[in-house]
């Protein structure tokens, strides 16, 4: 039996289970209708999104919850392990949609089965799409025979350099030129072990691709990158950690060459013609993010009539009209300015665009030792 | 407790009597000031800058990134994600708030006034919050509330729930972004709340139920009361605590991102005095919180 | 015979005393111990394995470089540092506000050291970016107007610039704890230190430092925890060979998305720092309920 | 012996902004005695002790202690020590590194330190206390560990700021003799600043009463009780039936003064005038019950009234009787001499000497109240 004085205790329970209830009410209803009100023959519920800065533009959400009715709701998030981590923790559920790079796919799919296999036949249009890239997600993304990916946006990194400070640069092996000293920064990332890799001589994504079971070949070539770019280490202003600290430090002519992505190099060139974005005669590192469907996906309406919005020119073309990056549509830069035309064209020639080096998927034992040496790199006291 | 008040002869007897030593004292606190606000002013300053750049040189006075008329420059007040942020901020603080207020009022009273067998390691545990970093007390919070999802399935049957909703509020989300936070604040504001319920003279209590209170009203009438200006400074700083976090949130947070988060992706992608503004805003509402709390403390503390 | 108010509990259940320890228990069971052992489980299996191994924790002497072990010495080295300097700025202050300043000076004070702290960690980070890089405001100070330096120097990215920037960080946790147990140090005693033939120094040795030692205690304890386990500040500040623990624990779960070796690095930080505080409690003779509960 | 001095203040004077809370303050304290400061609070005795001990600087004046000027001497420095009101014992030490902790200071060797420490224990009645904390010891004993404290320093003067004021009565009682002869035994001079006056009495060679930051009166206990040379010093100490009254006859060697109904003879003074406002000060002690029809006994003041009540305090009777005026008149006697108690309303006459009643000019017409404001205020 319950006695009077034990009214205070059972006052702060119920202050417990209404403020649970409230935050409850308050803040999840939304995803409660996307669970319950999955199928339906009218388009409509919600889009979960778990995307990147950038790709979810206000214009664009707005354009499509209005032709179909969809509510859609973006997570933004800052690193491929951070999309991985989420689902992984939530079994692949919570979101309908997600964007990781394509090399991240089949690696995360195969660990931890957080993805379902992509139904090509609800894509309206898949010609639209540049075949070359299209056929390379679908290679790069395919598990037991299943496809889990298709573009998103892609985008390449390769050399931002300031040309009024350090005019003759064309390749990645610039970076480690004493004359920069103190004037260089990039990220202790693979990117840039790729980039060593490529000026060593080495070509990391084929060796990945075709001999996914020789860790030891791999170790080899990133300890000689690790040399090489410890070596380098006294180079380098610090290690950038997002886009806009790279920005910040060309921007302000702190640094004068940096291992990049191309979008930010073309910002930096709209604000200071000087800088320009270079593909290195070593090839540009090329990346795809794509549309990948997390296992526990609820709206596939949705979903796939999100992708094919996307996957309209126009659309296409408003997403990467800013330069950021680009779109695997065909004909979407037909709705670009034309001042990030000129600067896209300038940084791609012809040859420039079929040397792309792109990203290909790594077995894990790989990138267990691109960690350890990522990290031994941070470590590592500049000579 | 307060020793005599009367005109403190020891004003003159402290080690930093001698007139050179005064100067230093003074030279001392105002370096002090400097290293606090030079920061933090040059931020401030900032964001009444004309300029598309967080940056010196001053280029005039405006206040675009509050209110921008003209919608090119995104003033906060213009700007619904930053609003919403904002807005979720304000919910999440409320929620952890309430939590840690209750919970730490019951969790102070239990280590207090009932010691019991574990209540050591309980109280370790519950220390250990603070050392744990917030990452891995969300991502641990996330994976658990995916297990009990999981589990839940497997015996209720999937319909049943989603049917109470139990499967949105275990995923990434505000609720779970409030237990997270919760988790760990809860702790700061139980030591808060304890520390004054000790020195409570407990005979008060006692004369109150020996006029005829029950436990109950008793607590409610005198011991509450004493704990007031403790209950106020536990809540504004759960309050800040949990308006300020990033770590744990991160991993947390669903759709609706709170400030420190929105922060975090924004200053990744592009900077602009926006976030400046954002700032000025947070620092004076600090500063009234941080306000409120002294002068309400004060008033409500019976030793003065 | 007397009746005892205690009542015996094995004849009847103290259902308030229950129901208070409910919410407490649900907490900490639900919301820190069951996570937290669920993480502890998975840090004795290998990475989608399934058995039990202690390869996680032994990784980190087997590691060739020994990373994992130079990473989180130079922490826990860097956090030393950090809190003791900390503690070197602060107690000055701490004391002023106890022993000098009076009523509304006092007020006005206590909230202008607190404000600072409440601005979020990120733009405090990115303040003191603005500040010392090298096109950054001191730099523009000292050479534009002052005309000090004929050139720019690069004060960021450095661990010295780490340093300063924690310390900022962390300094109202060292400040507030001296002061409130300094503020409960009748004034008397000092004057009777120096009645009793003490100079400053015995008075500060004697009577100031023993009062204070809860509150120094209690902040050290809580500015070393916090620095031990931050991650921003390192990896904004700190430039390109300041790895801290934390980062190499962000990288397991996040980078590398292997949990098990992640909360193996993050059990051992926990063993460590907790080890730390205890050595830290023992040294200054304190217990850790008082020196939280000053 | 000689008549060496410890203390010695020549026109001290302690200023806080516009608040001078000392004016001119001169006095001795010989060496050997126990030498109270007495006043009500905020007469400026604390800041006295202050500016003794060298807590604070004087404004003007100088202070000599032991033969020495010591202006600008920091208290560590001074041969006085202190016993402070709250005793202010380190609460993180033991009893014996209390006492220990001035010789530490001076860096006596450590054997040394100990049999001193020890010795002084023993003096005080504290042995086998030694490894206890203040916290752990009674209100008596932290009292004499923080007299110990002092002594053990052999210092030339102990200055002591109202250090039985937290004692409850009986406590403070003991205490009060047991401080007398503790400082009889050691010979070392004791400054005490209280403001009881009870306590002065009791335990003073010398007596030093203050008021409004000036020292009114310095003598002997006896003195200052029969001889006060201050309306201040008479109300202050002691207890007193008190008028206000106005000279109305003068004669050789007395003069009449009428307060209202009552009108007294009392001993001339050379500047008495007719017309002049006199403060006149009556011990009840020497307020006598009169037979009511004898004529044995003819003190010069005679007066008839009824009794308004009859307090019996141990030995002492005290007796209100109303004689007509605003306030009754007290008197006072030891129980079982003279003559039987009265009752309540009974009449009697009451009679006192003129020599018995001390007369003051008063300097304004409100004095008395502001007084009577000052001897209650204390209570």
């Amino acid at each position: 039996m319950l006695k009077r004085r034990n009214l205070f205790s059972l006052t702060v329970w119920a202050c417990v289970i209404l403020t649970t209830a409230c935050s409850g009410t308050t803040t999840d209803t939304a995803a409660t209708d996307a669970d319950t009100a999955a199928t339906g023959d009218e388009l409509g519920g919600t889009l979960r999104l778990l995307t990147w800065e950038g790709y979810a533009p206000d214009e664009l959400i707005a354009k499509f919850e209005e032709e179909t009715g969809v509510d859609v709701e973006v997570t933004y998030i800052a690193d491929n392990g951070e999309i991985i981590s989420k689902l992984k923790a939530t079994g692949g559920e919570g979101y309908d949609l997600a964007s990781p790079s394509v090399d991240n796919v089949k690696l995360a799919q195969e660990q931890f089965n957080i993805y379902q296999p992509i139904d090509m036949s609800r894509i309206e249009n898949p010609d639209v799409l540049v075949q070359s890239l299209a056929e390379k997600v679908a290679e790069y993304s395919t598990v037991d025979g299943e496809v889990y990916s298709v573009p998103a946006v892609w985008g390449t990194s390769g050399l931002i350099v300031n040309t009024a400070e350090a005019p003759e640069v064309k390749s990645y092996k610039d970076l480690c030129d004493p004359q920069f000293a103190g004037r260089v920064t990039y990220r202790s990332r693979f990117p840039t072990f790729a980039g060593a890799m490529l000026a060593l001589g080495y070509d990391p994504f084929k060796f990945s691709l075709e001999e996914p079971e020789n860790v030891d070949g791999w170790r080899a070539m990133m300890e000689e990158a690790y040399t090489y770019l410890v070596d380098c280490k006294s180079n380098v202003k610090t290690y950038w950690t997002s886009r806009q600290e790279n920005i910040d430090l060309m921007a302000k002519g702190e640094t004068y060459l940096s291992q990049g992505w191309d979008g930010t190099g073309w910002v930096l060139s709209q604000e200071n013609p000087d800088i320009k974005f270079i593909a290195p005669v070593e090839g540009a590192l090329g990346w795809v993010d794509t549309f990948t469907i997390p296992a526990g996906a609820k709206n596939l309406d949705a979903v796939y009539a999100f992708i094919n919005f996307m996957y309209r020119p126009e659309n296409a073309g408003e997403l990467t009209k800013g330069g950021g990056f680009l779109s695997p549509v065909k004909g979407s830069t037909d709705y670009w300015p034309e001042e990030i035309k000129v600067l896209v064209e300038e940084s791609f020639p012809e040859s420039a665009l079929n040397n792309i080096q792109w990203y290909a998927p790594r077995p894990a034992a790989f990138d267990e030792v691109v960690n350890e040496y990522v990290e031994k790199l941070q470590v590592a006291e500049a000579n | 407790m307060n020793p005599i008040s009367s005109p403190s002869p020891a004003r003159l007897a402290t080690p930093f009597a001698l007139p050179w030593a005064k100067l230093l004292r003074w030279i001392y606190v105002a370096l002090f000031l400097l290293y606090l606000y030079l920061p933090l002013g040059i931020v401030a300053l900032l964001a009444f800058n004309d300029s598309d750049l967080p940056a010196l040189p001053w280029r005039g006075f405006t206040l675009d990134w509050f209110f921008d008329p003209t919608g090119d420059r995104k003033g906060i007040f213009n700007d619904p994600q930053m609003l919403g942020a904002m807005g979720t901020s304000l919910l999440v603080a409320l929620g952890v708030t309430a939590l840690c207020l209750v919970v730490g009022t019951t969790a102070a009273f239990l280590f207090e006034r009932y010691p019991f067998p574990g209540s050591a390691a309980l109280y370790f545990a519950m220390v250990a919050t603070i050392v744990i970093p917030g990452v891995i007390l969300g991502v641990a919070l996330l994976s658990t509330g995916n297990l009990v999802i999981t589990v839940l399935r497997d015996w209720l049957g999937r319909p049943f729930v989603s049917a109470i909703g139990l499967s949105s509020l275990l995923r990434p989300g505000l609720f779970l972004v409030i237990l997270g936070q919760f988790s760990f604040i809860g702790a700061l504001a139980t030591i808060i709340i304890a520390g004054r319920l000790r020195r409570f003279p407990i005979e008060q209590e006692r004369a109150a139920m020996d006029l005829g209170a029950t436990r109950f009203q008793a607590i409610l009438r005198v011991t509450v009361p004493y704990l007031m200006p403790a209950l106020v400074s536990a809540g504004v700083v759960s309050f800040l605590s949990s308006f300020e976090n990033f770590n744990t949130t991160l991993f947390l947070i669903g759709n609706q991102p709170t400030l420190p988060i929105l922060f975090f992706s924004r200053l990744r992608f592009e900077i602009t005095p926006q976030i400046n503004a954002v700032s000025v805003l947070l620092m004076v509402g600090a500063m009234s919180l941080g306000l409120l709390s002294l002068l309400l403390g004060r008033r409500n503390s019976p030793e003065g | 015979m007397s009746r005892s108010p205690i009542v015996s509990p094995l004849r009847r259940v103290n259902w308030g005393v229950v129901l208070t320890a409910l919410p407490l228990l649900v907490w900490i069971v639900g919301l820190v111990l069951w996570p937290q052992l669920g993480l502890l489980l998975q840090s004795f299996y290998k990475v989608g394995g399934d058995t039990v191994t202690l390869a996680n924790y032994l990784s980190i002497f087997q590691d060739s470089d020994l990373i994992f072990l130079r990473v989180f010495g130079k922490t826990l080295l860097y956090t030393l540092a950090i809190a003791a300097l900390t503690l070197i700025v602060a107690y000055p202050m701490a004391f002023i506000l106890a022993k000098v300043l009076k009523g509304r000076q006092k007020l006005v004070f206590i909230l202008l050291l607190a404000t600072p702290f409440w601005v979020n960690e990120l733009i405090r980070v990115y303040a003191w970016i603005g500040l010392l890089r090298e096109t950054g405001v001191v730099n523009y100070l000292l050479v534009d107007v002052l005309r000090v330096l004929p050139a720019p120097i690069e004060f960021l990215y450095n661990d010295i610039a780490m340093l300063v920037v924690f310390v900022y960080s962390f300094l109202l946790l060292m400040l507030l704890p001296i002061y409130s147990s300094l503020d409960g140090l009748d004034d008397t005693l000092i004057q009777a230190a120096q009645n009793l033939g003490a100079d400053r120094i015995s008075v500060f040795r004697y009577v100031v430092w023993p009062a204070s030692l809860p509150g120094v205690t209690s902040g050290l304890i809580l500015v070393f925890t916090l620095s031990f386990s931050n991650y921003l500040i390192p990896t904004l500040v700190g430039g390109k060979s300041s790895l801290w623990v934390t980062q190499l624990i962000y990288n397991r779960f996040v980078v590398a998305t292997n949990w098990n070796l992640g909360a193996a690095y993050s059990f051992i930080l926990l063993a460590i720092a907790s080890l730390v505080v205890w050595g830290l409690l023992k040294l200054t003779g304190q217990s850790l309920k008082k020196v939280l509960g000053s | 012996m000689t008549d060496a001095v410890d203390v010695e203040l020549r026109d001290i004077t302690k200023a806080f902004g516009d608040f001078t809370a000392v004016r001119d303050v001169s006095f001795a304290v010989p060496r050997g005695t126990f030498f109270s400061i007495l006043g009500p609070s905020g007469c400026g005795k604390t800041t006295l002790l202050n500016l003794i001990s060298g807590f604070q600087e004087p404004t003007a004046g100088e202070v000599w202690i032991a033969g020495q000027r010591v202006n600008g001497v920091p208290p560590n420095r001074r041969k006085v020590n202190m016993v402070f009101q709250r005793l202010a014992l380190f609460p993180l030490m033991t009893v014996f590194d209390n006492v220990a902790f001035g010789l530490r200071m001076a860096k006596v060797p450590q054997a040394q330190v100990r049999s001193r420490v020890m010795a002084m224990l023993e003096t005080v009645g504290l042995t086998g206390m030694e490894r206890r904390l203040p916290s752990q010891l009674s209100g008596g004993q932290q009292q004499r560990v923080a007299i110990a404290r002092c002594l053990v320093l052999e210092p030339a003067v102990v200055l002591l700021d109202e250090p039985l004021s937290a004692l409850d009565l009986k406590l403070r009682e003991h205490m009060k003799l047991q401080l007398k002869h503790l400082q009889r035994e050691v010979g070392t001079t004791f400054v005490y600043i209280t403001h009881d006056q009870s306590e002065a009495m009791v335990m003073s060679d010398r007596i030093a009463v203050m008021n409004e930051g000036q020292v009114l009166q310095v003598g002997a206990p006896d003195e200052i009780y029969s001889l006060p040379c201050h309306p201040f010093v008479a109300s202050f100490v002691g207890e007193s039936n008190t008028f206000q009254g106005t000279v109305v006859e003068l004669s050789e060697d007395s003069a009449i003064v009428k307060d209202g109904a009552v009108q007294m003879q009392l001993s001339r003074t050379p500047d008495m005038a007719v017309g002049q406002s006199y403060l006149q000060f009556l011990r009840p002690e020497n307020v006598r019950l009169l037979p009511l029809d004898g004529d044995r006994d003819r003190p010069e003041n005679q007066v008839r009234g009824r009794v308004q009540s009859v307090i019996f305090d141990g030995a002492i009777v005290r007796c209100l009787v109303n004689i007509g005026r605003d306030r009754p008149l007290t008197t006072l006697f030891t129980r079982g001499t003279t003559q039987a108690v009265p009752y309540v309303g009974e009449t009697v006459r009451l009679g006192w000497r003129a020599a018995d009643v001390i007369a003051f000019p008063a300097q304004h017409r409100d004095q008395m109240m502001q007084l009577q404001k000052a001897q209650f205020a204390e209570v």
